[in-house]
């Protein structure tokens, strides 16, 4: 099956029409050398055919809806209401291309201005472009604005950023001779000393993730008052979904807020697509990496809307653009947009509380065990770590969980050596209570039974 | 029928709710036992409070203000804007995908993880390349992947070289990327032919001069015939060459660019392999990479933990045991009689360009797409690409002023230069196409090209579809001969038209706010 | 931007192909080696030859030129144009459901049988009736049975009646069903109310009289005041009453067709409980009774093999552990601890009204929709489908001659007569909605009225869209005092307007032929 | 969750415009009495509860999907391209209303309209409605039909016609004083002598199945001749996959051609919603129950279209209408409309031929058991009778089978209680080699184990 209309009938009328008798007449310009090769390749499939394969691969993998999963770490699992998939679904939505024809994207770009301004209602940020790649991806454009905004090859972050989120900055500025200098987080979150210590003139910015990696809040008002002492930029990393609750990055003037918005309505899908947000203020609008979309009025005067200030963007600056994205994001930004009207004002502070409630219900539960320990410290979000007792394995315990239907925590030990025995554990409002109990009992029945 | 619709903000109604969370079933403390004061937000975030049926009808509504892929043809020069096949869409959406968190171990993701395997096989195969990683989540991003690939393995051989060359009729990304990666541009000047000059390339890839960016077919649509003499240059000059291939869909079962000497090539799943576009991504652009190349590659790496060389196998019976061809040729083997995982460690990898393991979704519908296709399938997309291409490039050839080359391969690149001296510019005919009921085409781009126009027709139009848009395009010659001016007032027949983008720009509103 | 399309049949081109089937894996004899000649058809079947981009392009495009709930209002009277959740429409497609067989052994099926079960308990609190069928695939399908069910009934008792009474207001299918069973129709002229006149009641309710056929509230949107009487009478004389359920929206939480004496009454799935419309079907029309006629009822009946008496019920409990709150009042109970299954025994039984067990998918929807409303949600329905019907008719009735009632249930009945004397009839009123972008409400129904025009807003639209209906309805009146001309003209905004009807029954072109 | 965008704070405002100060002045005509009643129900509940719910009564089923089924007799399990969900769920096809409106309702008139085309070309027939009930209520109508028009009120049928079919005819008629014979099927199709017999002056119309219930292909042509030697319709009830190759009833001359369209693209379902197709020849226009759209044109000349020969239906005629139906299967025949035009007419030729193929190999093979037998004669379609040896009940092979993933086919005795031991097998384009090759040895294994 190869979705192609023209038949050979097809083709040779259109050869008669252009007056060759051969197709290779087209590819003369090809040396022949590269012609001779062979595609060891399978038989095209039917679409049922396809399908049963498709099906099988997909039930070799066991998902998060057989077992109750606790896995968080940047990536979270929230109900999805049923008209984010329906309107979605849509293909004037998803068939569409990136809106350069705007007298006939009108859908396209209404929907990007209106998630620009549900962005910036979350974050307190003045200005949010129309996405990014994902979380990590967001942090370190973040990092590269301040870099050649403040002609400065310093930048400072928490250790307690997602571990994969600092490998993507190192990766990225490599070639900026840019040195990256990492604050420690000794009970959880950022050593304020140390950062007092490590800050200088030639900080470019200081990268803060709150809630954290370990789900601990940080003090981003502290760190900010003492990060602006210095001409250097604020970059807070947020969760969305904790934003119906907690302090935006705008309450605490932050200068860049970015972060993962794949909770936002969109699927765990192992690990992407994603959606990467990027909030500023005002300022820095003309640094702004991707596209943005502004209102105007057209000829005739009617409001309409369109992507503004290319300018800043590749296909118009090259070389001088403030970014090299070009595709990105918009399908997952549609779907944030339409999941953030659907749970709209009062949903989500309900869902932020929902959050913290099931979170904090299940560490008093787990305070009770013996054989396990909750090391760091409050506040926190909706995730927080369990150590175990030295001489029983993280991944022994999750085998156990899992014959019993639970995926346990994330295993922290791979990225932070000094905490080996610890697992990070997730609560989202998708854990019922009796959910929660079962996973604090399989959990007691271990620290008697190892 | 369409008309505008107003902001979802502007239906905001004190109470209205749409989307319900189940009650809280654990005890509902108050929120300041939980958490300190201080970290809770003062200023509620106001966002719209509307119904269900709002927001259906809100984004129902605005869907219908789209042109789409669904609807109709875009000739859009570069993008590849070819049919994207309901059933990748249904594979993708399936939950043993959507439902996979990216840490679960790798035991519990066997399927998802041969998928992977697989499809870095058949993406091998039909590109001559050695390896591939799926991280870059786009064309752009696989170019900053590749930057730093080359940066690190020059490193490694001890060599600091500072210059990327790019032809000026590269797409924007390549100086971009390269730039990002802290690389200084030299542009390169195409020669009468709309090529790389030889001769000028001689001269300017120094020892100095890391890889040449090159788009084969480049971007006027042409095959780089020089293309083993390209390569040849860079690579006597210790250098690389890196290969754009977002015009990919023209060497499917033609060429590859393995074959040709290129050392990194990236490739758009969302033009070449049939992913939907989105309305501006999500996309994801893999980038393969020769022998030399493979320890720098991003890590993680998918492996299997036995072997497996493609020629051995027998695939029929596979298919009938609905198994996917490539991970177990014997279908009495059961899922997991390979083991797949995730491989760190690579020390010279240049690390990660992004969180977890790339666009897995879009990777979905491409092994979807491929399996569909198969061998022939493959050969025939080239072919019926290139077909398309010519076809209307003769059709329009009488009309319009095409500056370069005689045939094409997978587009071609019409100067409006004649028109715009009647007065109507390639921005006016491309709006026009509009008012026809097509999209219109690229335009402006690239450079080199006065008024340029760039169309693709891609190998999923048929050739009725494309007559009427040769038919659209005589017409709008005609209109600018006898009357520009409705061309220069198109379009008509659309909810808008013309935007003031100077306004737009100069006071930017980039978000609603309350009155 | 939405231009008509050519015909299907217009696209084809030979060899073209969509939907490949697998190839054929068992040995492929030659046809004429399987079945002789005779059995075979001469000529092929001319289907289209088209591919999946031609599919795909020609119905989005048609679907373009649909007016839909989730684009806009309906005020169609007697229609209950309700929002359709789409969650009812992910429950309808759960493979559990879509990929079951009919003829599966029960023990396969418990899931969909308690389903049904429940759904029964459900609509009988609703409803107050004793029990419920639902093979009746739509409101007629169910008057049909009702119908077949009073003969039943009325002959067991050794009684031949020959008469139904129905009120001149009915809807069409009353007459054609109780025809279509064999019964002779009067017809009932409605008093000056527009209800239901008792005295004459008294007159024609003869001992002929099998029943009478009501709608309460009637098509005027009235409830029946004196229905307790009407009952009266009918019982009185040995015969039954039967209630058009259509109408039910009105009565949700607010009142019980079975507390008021109903014998018999059908519910429209389509209507009432929000499943959609489809574009004039499939829709679903169970009917219920009362003890007396349950042995009548069609065959088979979901039954359980344990008695349930909601009452019992602790329901909390239930929805956490994600079962069905009417099934398994124990949690701790596994899903089979209840039995269902298919009981045909019912000699007095009236037989089949169709294959299998009804329309299914419908249930699905309705139950998924019901367990979202719970009983407050029931309560509100009725409410705000009332409030909503009211405020329009209050808004209107400055501007519109409303000739029955001084309040009303779920909707109205305007009257154009004064307008039709200016030059715009109720015809020209609803074309001229539809260039204000609504839809045409139902008009020239209910036939007592001169130029009906019949509103239902529903629940599930807001006060704003109900004032910007208001404002398009002004703004017609004072078109047609101003310029009746622009209201006979319209629609000028839709793709086409006012098709020859006359030429359409005059010359019949019911199929497409090759010219 | 009840979908109410209305607020207690709207209600205020619009009973305050209203001039009144309580809901319940609405409702005065309502006698008190009837206001007093409980409503035992559960609470509302959110969307992710409920679609739990439905989710886990889904699973609690067991569907084809997981197991392979044989089961046929009416309702039968096909491919369906994707392409059919996906257009079918556009929400401007399945939230819209009946098209009484044609300006705002052309695609879905044209739809009926192709559809109407597509059915006529597969049947052979002149004329075809826009869809009934299904192929039960289809058959009875045209029994109806038959009956009003010849004023005669004796039916023949043949016992090979789905007894669920019949059971339906014969309810139909009730209260219509009509007499309904049926024919029998020695050896599975009809025996002619009986019709002959039968036949006479008062007969209104012999209905025929054909691929019968049995599977068995009738001699139509002939049984067509026989009935018209009389003023009598021919009614033939046909499986439209089959006329991918089988003779279509308008090359034997049928008066009436109905049938059920499930097969074109619609799911299982448990039984329903199914589609009824109803197809004439011309001089029954008409008498034609049901909608039918047609071509005209607007006022402008362009060529659209509307419903027409509304005259015949029950919102015209009321008690003089041709039937009394009015929602009918709209979406199911945009469906069938969307399958036809995917598999096109090259499509449904080798659709069919699978289906026989694929049977017959199944014939053959089961041919080779012993302890079985294959009862009637030849030919047949996809359907087949088997009869094991007497002391093997079906349902304890069925019962086997079940428990090696296989769902086996329908036992007859229930409707023809001297076909004890018979269970009625389909086999479609959905079964592959392999699995019926397994059906086959689970069999064998039967034989010699029972
Ligand atoms: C020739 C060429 N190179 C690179 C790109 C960039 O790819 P992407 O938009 O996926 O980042 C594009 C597409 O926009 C392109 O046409
Ligand atoms: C009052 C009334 N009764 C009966 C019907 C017939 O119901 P259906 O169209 O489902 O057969 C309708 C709807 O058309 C109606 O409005």
């Amino acid at each position: 099956m190869d979705y192609i209309p023209n038949t050979q009938y097809d083709k040779e009328i259109m050869m008669k029409e252009m007056g060759i008798s051969s197709f290779e007449a087209l590819l003369k310009d090809i040396p022949r050398t590269l012609r001779e090769f062979s595609l060891p390749l399978h038989q095209g499939l039917s679409e049922p055919q396809v399908f049963n394969i498709l099906k099988n691969l997909g039930e070799e993998n066991i998902n998060t809806n057989k077992c109750i999963s606790f896995l968080g770490a940047g990536a979270y699992e929230h109900y999805i209401p049923s008209i984010v998939d329906h309107l979605a679904s849509r293909s004037e939505f998803y068939t569409c291309y990136t809106p350069y024809q705007p007298e006939v994207s009108q859908g396209t770009l209404q929907v990007i201005y209106e998630y620009q301004t549900l962005m910036c209602e979350l974050t307190g940020m003045d200005i949010s472009n129309a996405s990014l790649y994902d979380g990590s991806t967001a942090l370190a454009e973040a990092a590269l604005l301040a870099i050649h905004l403040k002609e400065k090859n310093k930048i400072i972050c928490s250790r307690a950023i997602h571990p994969e989120y600092r490998q993507v900055l190192k990766t990225y500025v490599k070639g900026l001779h840019t040195e990256i200098v990492e604050i420690d987080v000794p009970e959880g979150t950022m050593d304020m000393d140390q950062l007092e210590k490590a800050l200088d003139d030639k900080t470019a910015a200081v990268l803060v993730q709150s809630p954290n990696f370990f789900g601990c809040i940080e003090d981003m008002e502290a760190i900010s008052g003492i990060t602006h002492k210095y001409d250097t930029l604020f970059v807070a990393c947020v969760n969305p979904i904790s934003l119906g609750l907690l302090k935006p990055p705008g309450e605490y003037s932050a200068d860049i807020a970015v972060g993962e918005a794949q909770v936002l309505g969109n699927y765990l899908n192992y690990g992407g697509p994603y959606l990467g947000f990027f909030t500023i203020k005002k300022d820095l609008l003309r640094r702004m990496p991707g596209r943005i979309a502004g209102e105007t009025v057209d000829r005739n005067g009617r409001r309409c809307f369109a992507l503004t200030l290319q300018a800043r963007e590749q296909h118009i600056r090259r070389q001088k653009a403030t970014s090299n994205i070009c595709t990105n994001q918009a399908l997952l930004a549609l779907r944030a947009c339409i999941y953030l009207c659907a749970l709209g004002k009062k949903g989500m502070e309900e869902l932020a509380n929902l959050n913290i409630q099931k979170s904090h219900y299940a560490y008093e539960r787990l305070r009770t065990l013996n054989n396990f320990r909750l090391v760091l410290k409050k506040p926190f979000f909706h995730e927080f770590v369990l150590k175990t007792h030295d001489h029983i394995r993280i991944g022994s315990i999750n085998e156990y969980l899992l014959k019993k239907g639970i995926i346990g925590g994330l295993e922290l030990s791979q990225w932070y050596p000094e905490m080996d025995n610890c697992m990070l554990l997730c609560i989202t409002e998708t854990k019922t209570k009796t959910s929660i109990d079962r996973f604090v009992a399989e959990l007691a029945q271990i620290s008697t039974t190892m | 029928m369409d008309q505008m619709e107003p902001l979802i903000f502007e239906k905001t109604s004190p109470g209205r709710r749409c989307f319900i969370l189940p009650a809280c079933d654990v005890p509902d403390k108050r929120i300041t036992d939980l958490l300190p004061q201080n970290v809770l937000r003062k200023n509620k975030a106001e966002l719209p409070e509307v119904s269900e049926i709002d927001v259906v009808r809100h984004f129902t509504r605005l869907s219908k203000l789209n042109y789409c892929v669904d609807t109709n043809f875009y000739p859009l020069g570069s993008c590849t804007m070819k049919y994207n096949p309901k059933i990748n869409e249904d594979s993708a959406r399936l939950e043993g995908f959507t439902k996979l968190h990216p840490y679960q171990p790798v035991d519990q993701c066997q399927g998802i993880l041969s998928l992977l395997y697989d499809l870095e096989q058949i993406l091998k195969n039909i590109s001559g390349m050695s390896a591939f990683t799926f991280q870059p989540a786009a064309g752009a991003h696989g170019e900053l992947t590749g930057m730093l690939i080359i940066r690190a393995y020059l490193e490694k051989k001890g060599e600091k070289r500072h210059k990327i060359i790019i032809p000026d009729s590269a797409h924007g990304t390549n100086p971009a990327s390269a730039a990002l990666c802290g690389y200084e541009v030299e542009s390169i000047q195409s020669n009468t032919e709309g090529l790389i000059d030889i001769h000028k390339l001689q001269e300017v890839f120094t020892r100095d001069t890391a890889a040449i960016m090159i788009t084969n077919p480049n971007t006027l649509g042409l095959f780089e015939k020089d293309i083993l003499e390209i390569c040849r240059i860079a690579h006597d000059n210790g250098g690389l060459v890196y290969c754009d291939g977002a015009n990919m869909n023209a060497l499917l079962g033609i060429a590859r660019p393995g074959d040709m000497g290129v050392d990194i090539l990236h490739l758009n799943l969302h033009k070449t392999f049939s992913t939907p576009h989105g309305g501006g991504g999500p996309g994801a652009g893999p980038i393969g990479v020769s022998e030399a190349l493979k320890p720098f590659l991003p890590i993680p790496r998918i492996e299997m933990t036995e072997k497996l060389a493609l020629e051995e196998h027998g695939i029929d019976p596979l298919i009938k045991s609905n198994k996917s061809p490539y991970s177990s040729p014997n279908p009495s083997d059961g899922p997991f009689h390979r083991k797949y995982l995730l491989n760190d460690n690579y020390p010279d990898a240049i690390g990660r360009v992004r969180a977890f393991y790339g666009h897995v979704g879009m990777m979905i519908r491409t092994y979807t797409y491929l399996l569909s296709l198969g061998k022939e399938g493959i050969h025939r997309v080239g072919e019926y690409a290139v077909l398309n291409a010519n076809y209307l490039r003769q059709k329009l050839e009488k009309y319009y002023d095409i500056p370069y080359g005689k045939t094409c391969m997978h587009e071609f690149v019409i100067s409006a230069k004649k028109q715009k001296k009647k007065g109507a510019s390639a921005l006016d005919i491309a709006k026009k196409l509009l008012d026809y009921g097509f999209h219109a085409p690229t335009v402006y781009f690239p450079l080199i090209v006065e008024e340029a126009i760039m169309v693709e027709p891609t190998e999923t139009e048929s050739r009725e579809t494309l007559d009427a848009f040769v038919a659209a395009m005589i017409q709008i010659a005609n209109d600018i001969e006898q009357r520009p001016e409705t061309v220069r007032n198109s379009p008509q027949t659309t909810p808008i038209n013309r935007p003031d983008e100077v306004k737009a720009a100069r006071e930017p509103n980039l978000r609603w706010k309350k009155k």
